[in-house]
C-alpha cells in the first residue's frame, strides 16, 4: 500500500523532470547560433541603461550597443576609431576640438542625430541635480567642472557647442592627450532630448524614458526587453549607420553573478560568452588548452596600500621591507594561476608605449635589514598590524598568502579582517586601517589614470602619502608638449612611487573568460571593451 | 442452548509482554466457551489481563512487546490467533464488533460520525456510499439517536458522552457481528448514563441475538448483565460461574475481596466537627467562562459553570459534593480555592475572604488549602521522584530545615502508608493507587486545613478505592481535616461524607445530611441520580 | 471566523510598525551609502544625489515620510535600480520565490511524509531508521552544496535537465525545487513521524483496527489528518522563511526571485529595497502563520466551534 | 492494561536514584545512542587534543605542492594553497564544535526560558513576547550582521551571541507550543495549589516536561549552526582565515568539488557523521529523560 505512495513521488518527478530528457531540444546556444542571438553573461542586473545616472560595468556593457559616442574603440587594437563623428580636428595647442558628424547618423526612432544633441547630453551629464557620479570625466572641458558643481549656472559658457547640424566644438581648459579616449566614456553618449522629455524632467533619474517601450538610442541595437534580474535583450536597429557590419539579430545580456554558475550554464549551452571564469577552474581550462578560454592582460593593478600616517608604516623603511618580501611570482604562478603577471610597480605595461622602468623587488634578505634598521630585527616588538580587504573569497586566498610570507620572511604577525564592500570603503577614507587591498582598473588606456591616484590631494589616494615633487611631475605630464617627455615624467614619478612605496603592487590583471567557438570577429582586450559590431555566429558543423 | 455450538471456543490462552525488563506475563492459561446469544461477563481490576486477552483475539495487542505465547480461539473451527492479519481483518468488525471505554477518544474527532459509521459496511460488504448511509442511519436510530438524519453529519465533539457511546455501539453492530465484544463501555459515563447504556446494549443482545463479552471493572455492573461470570487476578482466572452462584459461594479469596470492596452502607463514624463553626463559607459565587474575550470581539454566550452557589462547611467536616459530569462541581471546587477566577461572590476560608487576597499574599495562604485531584496519573510531575515531589512544598514555604527534610518525608510517607524505600522514584513505576497516596501524602505535606478532593477515587480499583477512602477518613479524623469531596459516586459520598450537597447545571440543587439525603431525596434530579446506582444481584 | 481574522491582522499591524521603525534606524546606522563608489566624487554630487532621493532632510523627516509612503503602499523608488520602484521588483520577483517555494515544500512533503508515516508504522526497527536517516541527508547537505552536486550530475553529465534559469528552458525548476525542498524535507519527515506516533497511540486508531479496516486506510483516513497538525503548524513558518532564504538557491540557479533583492538590497544599501521587502516578508510570515492557523482549525473538527 | 501490570511488577525495592542517574542507566541501554555519544566523545577529544595530535599546523602552506589528493603524507589531501586537510579538519573541530555547541546552548538558554514563560504565564503576557519574537523574525539579517561586523569587528563571542540571538526565535516556539500543552496537566495545577511561585513552576516542572521536542530540535540545531558560522565567517563576523572551521572547509569544497574532490568530501562526510551522532544521541536522550518512556 505504501508503495502506492511512493509510486505518487515517483511519477510526481518524473513528470517534472520528463519535458527536460527530451534529446532533440537544442540548447539556447544551438538555437542562438542559428537564429544569431549572442548569449552573454553580464556578471549583475544592471541599474540602469541611462548612460548619464549609470556607474557599473554590466550597465555599460549593454550601453556600448544602445548608444554610441563621437568615436570608439576598434575592439582589437584599442585605437580610437570614427563612430558618430565620422572625423575631427584637433587645434595646435590641443584645446580645441571640431567634430564632424556622420551625414547618415540617426536616432533609432529615425529623427536625425544632430551636433545639438550632444550639447544637450553633455549638458544633461553635466547637471548637478542629476548626480552624475561620472560627470568628472568631462571635467577637463572648459567650465565643465564648475557647471557640474552649480559654481556656473550658464552651459553657454562651458566649452562645447554647435556649429551647425554636424559639427560639434569642444573648448579643454588645458590640453589632454587622452581627450579622444575619454570620449568614448559612457558619460559622453548622446540621450534622445525628446523621450527624455515625454518622460520625465531631464534632471531626473530612473523615469520611464529608458524601458524597452519607450527606448531611443543612437546606437547598433535598442532595447527589446528587460526582465529584472534574468534578462536584457537587445535587438539590431535597422536605421543605425553602419547596419550592414552588425550581423546579430540579438544579444541577451544574462545577470549571472555567480561565476560558478556561468561556468555551469557555458558548459550546458546556455551562454556563448561568460563575463568570467571562476579562479579555481582556471588552471583546468589552461591545463587542457580549452579552445573557448580565453586569456588576456588586463588594464588593472591588483595592490596593497598603507596607511602612511600611522606607526610604523610611516617609516619608509618598514613599508620596503614588507614590500620586498613578498614573492609576487609564487601568487601568480603558484595560487591564481590565471595568466596574471607579477606587479613590481604600480602601472601596467602596454598604453602609450609606456613601459616603467622602476621596481620594487622581491629580496627578503634586504627586508630583513631594513626590518631590523627600523628597531624590528627579525620582526620583535612589531605592532600587530590589521589586513583589511573587502569580503571575497579571492582577497581572502591572496591575503592568507601574504601573511604567512610576511611571517615566513619577517616574522611578523599580521591579522586579517575583511568588511562589507561599503563598510570597507568607510573605513579606508576615515583612515582607520593599516593596510588595506586595492585594486585599480583604467578608465582609459594611459599611465596617468595610475599615476594621478597618488597626488597629495587626488580623491582616491587613501594612502595619506604625499610628496611634492610626485605631484610636481604628474602635473607637469598634463601640460606636457612632447609625448616622450610626458613619459618621462612617468618614469621619474613611478621611481618616486616605488621608493617610497606607499603601496605595494602585487599583480597586474588577466581577464579569463570563455567564448563559445561559434561566435566569430569577437576580440578580447586590455580595456575589456565590448564591440559587438562585426562579431557573428557560426554554427559548428 | 444444549443443541447448540459454540461459537468461539479460547483454550489455554496465554500472553506475554517482552521487555528490557524482562517477560510480563500478562494472561496465564486462560480457557472459556462463548455461546451463541450468550452474555459473558469478565471481571477484574486493571492489570487483571481481562482486556489483553480479548485484544488478542483479534490481534489488536502491540507485538511486539506482546506475544501470544500458546493456546487457541476457535470461531467456528477457525483458530483466530494462528490467522494472517489480512484474514483477521474479515473477522474483526464482521464478525467481532467492539466498543470501548471511552467513546471520548474512541471516536475519530476528525471525520464525522456517519463517514465512519458507514466505513466497515464499504469495507467488509462491499456496498455503495448511499445504501451504507441508509443502513448507518438505521443503525443510528436503533441504538435511540434522536434526529439521526440530521446528526449522522455531525463530528464526535458534537456529542454527548452517552450519545457517542450510542454511536460507537451502533457502529460495532452496523455489521451484524455474532459476537460483541464491551471493554468497560460505561466506566466513563454518569451513573444516569450507564444505566441506559447498559439497557441498550441489554436489548440490542436480545433482539440481534447477540454473544457479548462484557468486561468491565464492576462487580455489580457484570452481574447485572452476563449469564456467566469470569473473575480474573493477575491474569488468571479464579473463578466462574453465574453471577448467582458466584456470588454465593465467594470461593476464592479474591472474589471475597472483590465484593468486600463495594462501599455499602452510611459512615462508619462521623467526624468530629462544630457544625456552628463555618470554616468555610461560600456566598453567591459565580464562575462563568466566556467562549472569546478580544479586543474588538463583544462576549459570547457564558457558560455558567457555577451561577450563585452558597454553601458552608463546617470545621472539620466532609462535604460531599456529587453532581454528572459538567454540572460544574469541579469548577466550584477549584473557584473556591482560586485556582480558577471567578467573576463575583465570596469565599470565606477561616475568615480569609480569598477572591480578595492579593496575588502574594495568595500564595502563602495557599498552604491552609490543598487539593487532590482525580488523575493520579496527570497529577503527579513525571519528571520528579516521590521524594522530590514531597520535599517541594516543604522547601517552598519553609516547612523543613535542610536537616530534618528526609525525615518529614519520611513521616509523610508513614502517613500515607507508602514503604519508605520508594521514596526515590517516579510516579508511573507505581500503581495507580499507591500514586493518590503519593497525591495525598502531597497535599498532606504542608499541613492544611481543608482539603479540596475532585474525584480522588474515581480512576481506581474498587479494592484500591476502598483503602484510599479508608485513609483519607482516618487522616481526616488525624489532623481534624475540613474536606470538600467531590464524587460522582454516590455510594462513596455516602461511606465517607457527612453531607452531600447535590449539583446540578451550575447550581445546587439540594444539601443535606448524607443518610436523610439517602432516605428520601427531595429534588428529582437526586431521586434520578438515586435510582441509576446499579445493585450487584446476587439476592 | 471572520472576526477571528480580522483580529489577528489588527495584531499584526503593530509588529509591522516595530520591524519598519527598527529596520529604518538600523539601515543608516550602517556605513556607507547607497552612492557610495571605490572612487571618490566631489561632495557636490553627492549631495545633489542625496537630494534626489530625499536623503537630505532630517531622519525624522524621512522616517515620518517612509511611514506617509508606506500607508499608501508605496515603498519608494530603488536606489539600487534606478529605473524601478520597489514595488516593481516586489511584482517581478515574488511571484517568481513564491513558486519556487511551494515547489520545494511540495517536493519536501512528498518526501518527508512518507518517510515519516513509514517510519512512524514501525518504530525503532529498519523501516524507521532507513527513510529517516535518508531524510536526514537533506540536513547534512546544504542547498549551497546539494545545488552544485545535482547541477554537475543531472545538468552536465547526464545532461537531463538545465542548469540555471526558470521558466526558460522546460525542466529548469526541477533542480531547484529539489535543493531548496531537501531540507525542509528532513524536518518534514521527523515531525510527520512524530505527530503519526502521537495519532496512532490513540483510541480511535484502536477502534479503526477493530473495524477491520487495512493499515493503509487507518493510517489515509483516520490517522494522516490528526498526524499532519504538526506539519501544517511547521509550514506556515518554514515556507515565510525559505521565501526570505531562497537567495542561495536563487544565485545558484539565476532565478530572479524576491530572495537575491532582499539579500543584495542590505549590501547594496538600497535603503527602500531593505525597507520594501522587509516590510513585505514581515507581513508574509504572519500571513502564513495566520493561514496555517487557519488550516489547522479545518483540519480539526473540534477548534472550529471557537471560532 | 498491561503497563499498570508491569507497573506492579517492578515495585523492588532499589536504592534511590536521580532523574540524572535514571537516565543514564537507561541511555546506556539504547547502543545506537551510547555508540554515538561514544563517537562524540571521541571527537571532541581530539578536538582538545588537535595542537598535539595535529600531523601539521594548519596555516602551513605550500603553494608548490597545491591541491594533491590524498596520499600517505596527507591522509586526506592538501587543499589548493597545499596546506594538510586533516589537519584543518581537525582544527575546524575546535571551531565548530565550540560555535555548535555554545551558539545552540545560547539559543537553548534564551529560547526556552522566553517560549516557557510566554506559554506558562498566557495571555497578554504570551501576545506580548510571542510579538517580539516576531519582530524579531521579521529583521533583515543581512543587515544586521553587517551593523555587528562594523560595531564590534569579528569576535568569537559575538559569533556565539549572534548565532544564539537567531536562533533561539525558532526554539521559543517550539518551547511554547509545548509548554502550552504541558500547562494544562493536573501536575501544574497542583502546583499551583501549594502556592509555588511561577518561576519556580516554570523552572521546575514546565520546562521538564517540555524536554522532548526541545532535544529533537537542538539537535538538529547544532549543524545549522556550524553552517551558519562558515557564512557569518566569510561576511566578517567570526573566526578569521588562516582558521579553519568544518563549514567554510566545505564551501572551499564545493567550489573544488569538481577538481579536486576530496575537499568537498572528507568535511562533508565528518559533518554528517556527527550530524547522524547527535541525532542518535538526542534521540536516545530524550527517551532517557522520560522516565515513563517504555523502552523494548
Amino acid at each position: 500500500m505504501i508503495k502506492r505512495y511512493f509510486f505518487c513521488v515517483l511519477s510526481t518527478l518524473v513528470v517534472l523532470g520528463l519535458a527536460a530528457c527530451s534529446d532533440d531540444q537544442k540548447t539556447p546556444v544551438e538555437l542562438g547560433n542559428e537564429q544569431q542571438i549572442l548569449h552573454m553573461g553580464n556578471g549583475d542586473e544592471p541599474s540602469d541603461v541611462d548612460p548619464h545616472t549609470t556607474t557599473g560595468i554590466p550597465e555599460r556593457n549593454i550601453q556600448v550597443a544602445l548608444f554610441e559616442g563621437l568615436v570608439g574603440k576598434d575592439p582589437e587594437t584599442l585605437d580610437i576609431v570614427p563612430a558618430a563623428a565620422e572625423s575631427w580636428e584637433v587645434s595646435e595647442d590641443g584645446l580645441t576640438y571640431r567634430f564632424q558628424l556622420r551625414e547618415n547618423a540617426r536616432w533609432s526612432n529615425g529623427d536625425p542625430l544632430t551636433a545639438e544633441d550632444f550639447v544637450w547630453s553633455w549638458r544633461r551629464a553635466l547637471l548637478p541635480a542629476l548626480g552624475n557620479q561620472y560627470a568628472y570625466s568631462l571635467y577637463s572641458v572648459r567650465n565643465a567642472e564648475a557647471f557640474n558643481r552649480g559654481e556656473l549656472d550658464d552651459f553657454s559658457e562651458v566649452g562645447v557647442s554647435a556649429l551647425g547640424e554636424r559639427e560639434l566644438k569642444v573648448e579643454l581648459t588645458r590640453p589632454v592627450p587622452y581627450f579622444l579616449e575619454l570620449l568614448d566614456h559612457h558619460s559622453m553618449y548622446p540621450v534622445h532630448r525628446a523621450t527624455i522629455e515625454a518622460h520625465g524632467r531631464e534632471d531626473q533619474r530612473g523615469s520611464r524614458w529608458s524601458r524597452p517601450e519607450n527606448f531611443v538610442g543612437n546606437g547598433p541595437f535598442v532595447l527589446k526587453r528587460w526582465v529584472p534580474n534574468q534578462v536584457v535583450v537587445v535587438a539590431r536597429n535597422p536605421g543605425y549607420w553602419d547596419a550592414e557590419s552588425v550581423h546579430l539579430n540579438e544579444i541577451h545580456f544574462h545577470p549571472v553573478q555567480q561565476p560558478s554558475t556561468e561556468e555551469r550554464m557555458y558548459r550546458a549551452g546556455q551562454l556563448h560568452i561568460t563575463n568570467t571564469l571562476p579562479e579555481e577552474l582556471i588552471p583546468r581550462y589552461r591545463g587542457q588548452d580549452h579552445p573557448a578560454l580565453r586569456s588576456f592582460p588586463f588594464y588593472a593593478t591588483y595592490y596593497y596600500e598603507f596607511n602612511t600616517q600611522k606607526p610604523p608604516l610611516d617609516d619608509v623603511r618598514v613599508r620596503q621591507a614588507l614590500a620586498y618580501s613578498l614573492n609576487r611570482e609564487q601568487i601568480t604562478d603558484q595560487l591564481l594561476q590565471g595568466g596574471q603577471t607579477p606587479a613590481f610597480h604600480m602601472t601596467p605595461p602596454g598604453a602609450a608605449g609606456y613601459e616603467a622602468e622602476a621596481r620594487v623587488p622581491y629580496d627578503p634578505g634586504r627586508a630583513r635589514a631594513l626590518l631590523a634598521e627600523a628597531g624590528y630585527p627579525g620582526g620583535q616588538n612589531f605592532p600587530s598590524l590589521t589586513l583589511l580587504y573587502n569580503t571575497m573569497e579571492s582577497h581572502q586566498r591572496i591575503a592568507v598568502v601574504i601573511q604567512q610570507m610576511w611571517k615566513r620572511e619577517l616574522g611578523i604577525d599580521i591579522n586579517l579582517r575583511n568588511q562589507d564592500w561599503r563598510v570597507f570603503l568607510a573605513s579606508k577614507r576615515s583612515g582607520e586601517h593599516d593596510i588595506a587591498r586595492a585594486g585599480w582598473v583604467g578608465d582609459y588606456y594611459d599611465p596617468n589614470t595610475f599615476l594621478d591616484l597618488f597626488v597629495a590631494d587626488g580623491g582616491n589616494n587613501d594612502t595619506g602619502w604625499s610628496h611634492a615633487r610626485y605631484d610636481e611631475l604628474i602635473a607637469r605630464a598634463a601640460n606636457a608638449d612632447d609625448e616622450q617627455q610626458r613619459l618621462n615624467y612617468f618614469q621619474e614619478a613611478e621611481a618616486i612611487l616605488m621608493e617610497e612605496v606607499p603601496i605595494i603592487p602585487i599583480y597586474f590583471y588577466y581577464r579569463n573568460h570563455l567564448v563559445a567557438p561559434s561566435v566569430q570577429g569577437w576580440h578580447s582586450n586590455a580595456m575589456d571593451h565590448y564591440s559587438y559590431k562585426g562579431v557573428r555566429l557560426e554554427a559548428q558543423p | 442452548m444444549t443443541e447448540q455450538q459454540p461459537l468461539l471456543q479460547v483454550e489455554n490462552l496465554r500472553v506475554a509482554f517482552h521487555s528490557r525488563d524482562g517477560v510480563t506475563t500478562a494472561v496465564d492459561d486462560m480457557s472459556f466457551t462463548l455461546m451463541p446469544g450468550q452474555v459473558l461477563g469478565i471481571v477484574g481490576e486493571s492489570g487483571s489481563g481481562k482486556s489483553v486477552s480479548c485484544y488478542s483475539l483479534l490481534g489488536l495487542i502491540p507485538c511486539p512487546p506482546g506475544r501470544i505465547e500458546r493456546g487457541r480461539a476457535l470461531l467456528e473451527g477457525r483458530d483466530l490467533l494462528s490467522l494472517s492479519e489480512h484474514a483477521l481483518r474479515s473477522v474483526r468488525g464482521r464478525r467481532i464488533g467492539m466498543i470501548f471505554q471511552d467513546p471520548m477518544t474512541s471516536l475519530n474527532p476528525y471525520m464525522r460520525i456517519g463517514e465512519q459509521l458507514i466505513e466497515p459496511l464499504r469495507e467488509h460488504r462491499g456496498l455503495s456510499r448511499k445504501a451504507a448511509r441508509v443502513k448507518a442511519l438505521a443503525m443510528l436510530e436503533e441504538v435511540g439517536i434522536q434526529d439521526a438524519a440530521e446528526r449522522i453529519d455531525a463530528y464526535p465533539h458534537e456529542f454527548s458522552g452517552g450519545m457517542r457511546q450510542r454511536v460507537m455501539i451502533a457502529m460495532a453492530l452496523v455489521n451484524e457481528p455474532d459476537i460483541l465484544i464491551a471493554d468497560e463501555p460505561t466506566t466513563a459515563l454518569d451513573v444516569t448514563v450507564q444505566a441506559q447504556i447498559l439497557t441498550l446494549i441489554k436489548s440490542l443482545q436480545a433482539s440481534y441475538g447477540l454473544a457479548v463479552i462484557f468486561i468491565t471493572h464492576d462487580l455489580a455492573v457484570a452481574s447485572q448483565m452476563a449469564d456467566e461470570l469470569l473473575i480474573m487476578e493477575k491474569g488468571v482466572v479464579v473463578e466462574r460461574g453465574t453471577p448467582k452462584s458466584v456470588f454465593a459461594a465467594q470461593a476464592h479469596p479474591y472474589t471475597r475481596k472483590l465484593i468486600g470492596a463495594i462501599p455499602a452502607g452510611a459512615k462508619p463514624v462521623p467526624s468530629e466537627m462544630d457544625p456552628t463553626d463555618n470554616f468555610v463559607k461560600v456566598n453567591h459565587l459565580r464562575t462563568w467562562f466566556y467562549p472569546q474575550q478580544g479586543l474588538l470581539s463583544p462576549r459570547g454566550e457564558p457558560l455558567k459553570a457555577v451561577d450563585d452557589v452558597s454553601l458552608e462547611i463546617a470545621r472539620g467536616e466532609i462535604l460531599g459534593l456529587v453532581g454528572e459530569s459538567g454540572s460544574g462541581k469541579s469548577t466550584l471546587g477549584r473557584s473556591m480555592i482560586r485556582l480558577v477566577d471567578s467573576q463575583s461572590g465570596e469565599v470565606i476560608i477561616d475568615g480569609v475572604d480569598y477572591r480578595a487576597l492579593p496575588r502574594g499574599a495568595l500564595k502563602k495562604q495557599r498552604r491552609q488549602v490543598q487539593m487532590i485531584f482525580q488523575d493520579p496519573y496527570a497529577s503527579l510531575n513525571p519528571r520528579m521522584t516521590v521524594f522530590d515531589t514531597l520535599a517541594e512544598p516543604l522547601r517552598v514555604h519553609g516547612l523543613a530545615s535542610r536537616k530534618n527534610l528526609a525525615q518529614q518525608v519520611n513521616q509523610l510517607m508513614d502517613d500515607v502508608g507508602l514503604d519508605r524505600r520508594f521514596v526515590r522514584k517516579y510516579p508511573h513505576e507505581f500503581s495507580g493507587g499507591q500514586r493518590q497516596r503519593i497525591a495525598i501524602a502531597r497535599a498532606l505535606a504542608l499541613q492544611p486545613r481543608l482539603i479540596v478532593a475532585d474525584e480522588p477515587v474515581s480512576a481506581l480499583d474498587v479494592t484500591i478505592q476502598a483503602q484510599i477512602l479508608d485513609l483519607l477518613l482516618s487522616l481526616s479524623r488525624k489532623h481534624h481535616l475540613t474536606m470538600l469531596f467531590i464524587s460522582h459516586d454516590l455510594a462513596v459520598v455516602r461511606y465517607i461524607c457527612d453531607r452531600v450537597a447535590v449539583m446540578h447545571r451550575g447550581q445546587l440543587v439540594e444539601v443535606a445530611d448524607t443518610e436523610a439525603l439517602f432516605a428520601a431525596p427531595e429534588h428529582p434530579y437526586t431521586q434520578s441520580l438515586l435510582a441509576s446506582i446499579p445493585l450487584a444481584q446476587w439476592g | 471566523m471572520g472576526r477571528y481574522l480580522l483580529k489577528r491582522l489588527a495584531l499584526a499591524i503593530p509588529v509591522l510598525l516595530a520591524v519598519v521603525t527598527i529596520t529604518f534606524f538600523m539601515v543608516r546606522l550602517a556605513p556607507g551609502g547607497p552612492f557610495d563608489m571605490e572612487r571618490n566624487v566631489p561632495a557636490e554630487v553627492t549631495a545633489n544625489l542625496n537630494a534626489q532621493y530625499n536623503l537630505d532632510a532630517p531622519l525624522w523627516r524621512q522616517y515620518v515620510d517612509y511611514l506617509g509612503d508606506l500607508a499608501r503602499g508605496d515603498f519608494g523608488p530603488s536606489f539600487r535600480y534606478a529605473s524601478r520602484s520597489v514595488n516593481e521588483m516586489i511584482g517581478a520577483g515574488f511571484p517568481i520565490t513564491l513558486e519556487l517555494g511551494l515547489y520545494a515544500i511540495l517536493f519536501a512533503l512528498l518526501v518527508g511524509m512518507p518517510a515519516g508515516i513509514l517510519a512512524s508504522l514501525r518504530p525503532n526497527s529498519a523501516q524507521d531508521y532507513v527513510p529517516m536517516s535518508a531524510a536526514m541527508i537533506g540536513i547534512c547537505l546544504p542547498s549551497f552544496v546539494l545545488g552544485p552536486m545535482l547541477i554537475l550530475v543531472f545538468g552536465i553529465w547526464l545532461g537531463w535537465l538545465p542548469v540555471s534559469g526558470w521558466g526558460i528552458n522546460p525542466g529548469d525548476k526541477v533542480l531547484p525545487a529539489i535543493t531548496l525542498g531537501s531540507t525542509y524535507a528532513a524536518y518534514i519527515a521527523r515531525i510527520t513521524r512524530g505527530g503519526m506516533l502521537d495519532i496512532l497511540s490513540q483510541d480511535f486508531i484502536r477502534t479503526a483496527r477493530a473495524k477491520g479496516l487495512s493499515t493503509w486506510r487507518i493510517v489515509r483516513v483516520h490517522a494522516l489528518r490528526g498526524g499532519v497538525a504538526p506539519v501544517v503548524s511547521f509550514l506556515g513558518p518554514a515556507l515565510a522563511g525559505l521565501l526570505a532564504g531562497s537567495f542561495v538557491v536563487e544565485t545558484i540557479f539565476q532565478i530572479p526571485g524576491l530572495g537575491r533583492f532582499y539579500i543584495q538590497a542590505a549590501f547594496n544599501r538600497d535603503y527602500t529595497m531593505i525597507l520594501g521587502t522587509t516590510v513585505f516578508l514581515s507581513a508574509l510570515i504572519i500571513l502564513f502563520n495566520l493561514l496555517a492557523d487557519v488550516v489547522l482549525v479545518w483540519l480539526n473538527p473540534q477548534l472550529r466551534k471557537n471560532l | 492494561m498491561a503497563e499498570s501490570a508491569v507497573a506492579q511488577e517492578s515495585l523492588t525495592p532499589e536504592p534511590g536514584s536521580s532523574l540524572m542517574r535514571d537516565a543514564w542507566r537507561r541511555l546506556r541501554k539504547n547502543h545506537l545512542a551510547m555508540v554515538s555519544l561514544v563517537f562524540l566523545l571521541c571527537l571532541v577529544l581530539l578536538a582538545l587534543l588537535t595542537p598535539w595530535i595535529a600531523p601539521y599546523e594548519y596555516q602551513e602552506q605550500n603553494l608548490l605542492l597545491g591541491a594533491s589528493p590524498p596520499s600517505s603524507d596527507h591522509w586526506l589531501g592538501t587543499d589548493t594553497l597545499g596546506r594538510d586537510q586533516f589537519t584543518r579538519i581537525l582544527y575546524g573541530s575546535r571551531i565548530s564544535l565550540m560555535v555548535g555547541f555554545i551558539a545552540t546552548a545560547v539559543a537553548l538558554l534564551i529560547g526556552v526560558l522566553w517560549g516557557a514563560t510566554a506559554g506558562y504565564l498566557g495571555g497578554r503576557v504570551d501576545n506580548a513576547m510571542m510579538r517580539f519574537v516576531d519582530v524579531l523574525y521579521g529583521l533583515p539579517f543581512a543587515v544586521f550582521i553587517i551593523l555587528l561586523t562594523v560595531i564590534f569587528g569579528s569576535s568569537l563571542l559575538l559569533l556565539f551571541l549572534v548565532i544564539g540571538a537567531v536562533e533561539w526565535l525558532t526554539m521559543a516556539r517550539i518551547v511554547r507550543g509545548q509548554v502550552l500543552t504541558v500547562r494544562r496537566q493536573e501536575y501544574i495545577e497542583a502546583a499551583v495549589a501549594m502556592g509555588l511561585s511561577s518561576w519556580r513552576i516554570i523552572r521546575r516542572h514546565v520546562i521538564p516536561n517540555a524536554v522532548g521536542p526541545i532535544i529533537v530540535y537542538t539537535t538538529l540545531t547544532i549543524p545549522s549552526v556550524i553552517l551558519l558560522e562558515s557564512f557569518l565567517s566569510f561576511l566578517g563576523l567570526g573566526i578569521q582565515p588562516p582558521q579553519s572551521s568544518w563549514g567554510s572547509l566545505i564551501s572551499a569544497g564545493v567550489e573544488n568539488m569538481e577538481l579536486y574532490p576530496w575537499l568537498l568530501i572528507y568535511p562533508a562526510l565528518t559533518l554528517s557523521v556527527t550530524l547522524f551522532a547527535l541525532n542518535f544521541l538526542g534521540d536516545g536522550l530524550r527517551d532517557a529523560l522520560d522516565p515513563r518512556a517504555s523502552k523494548d
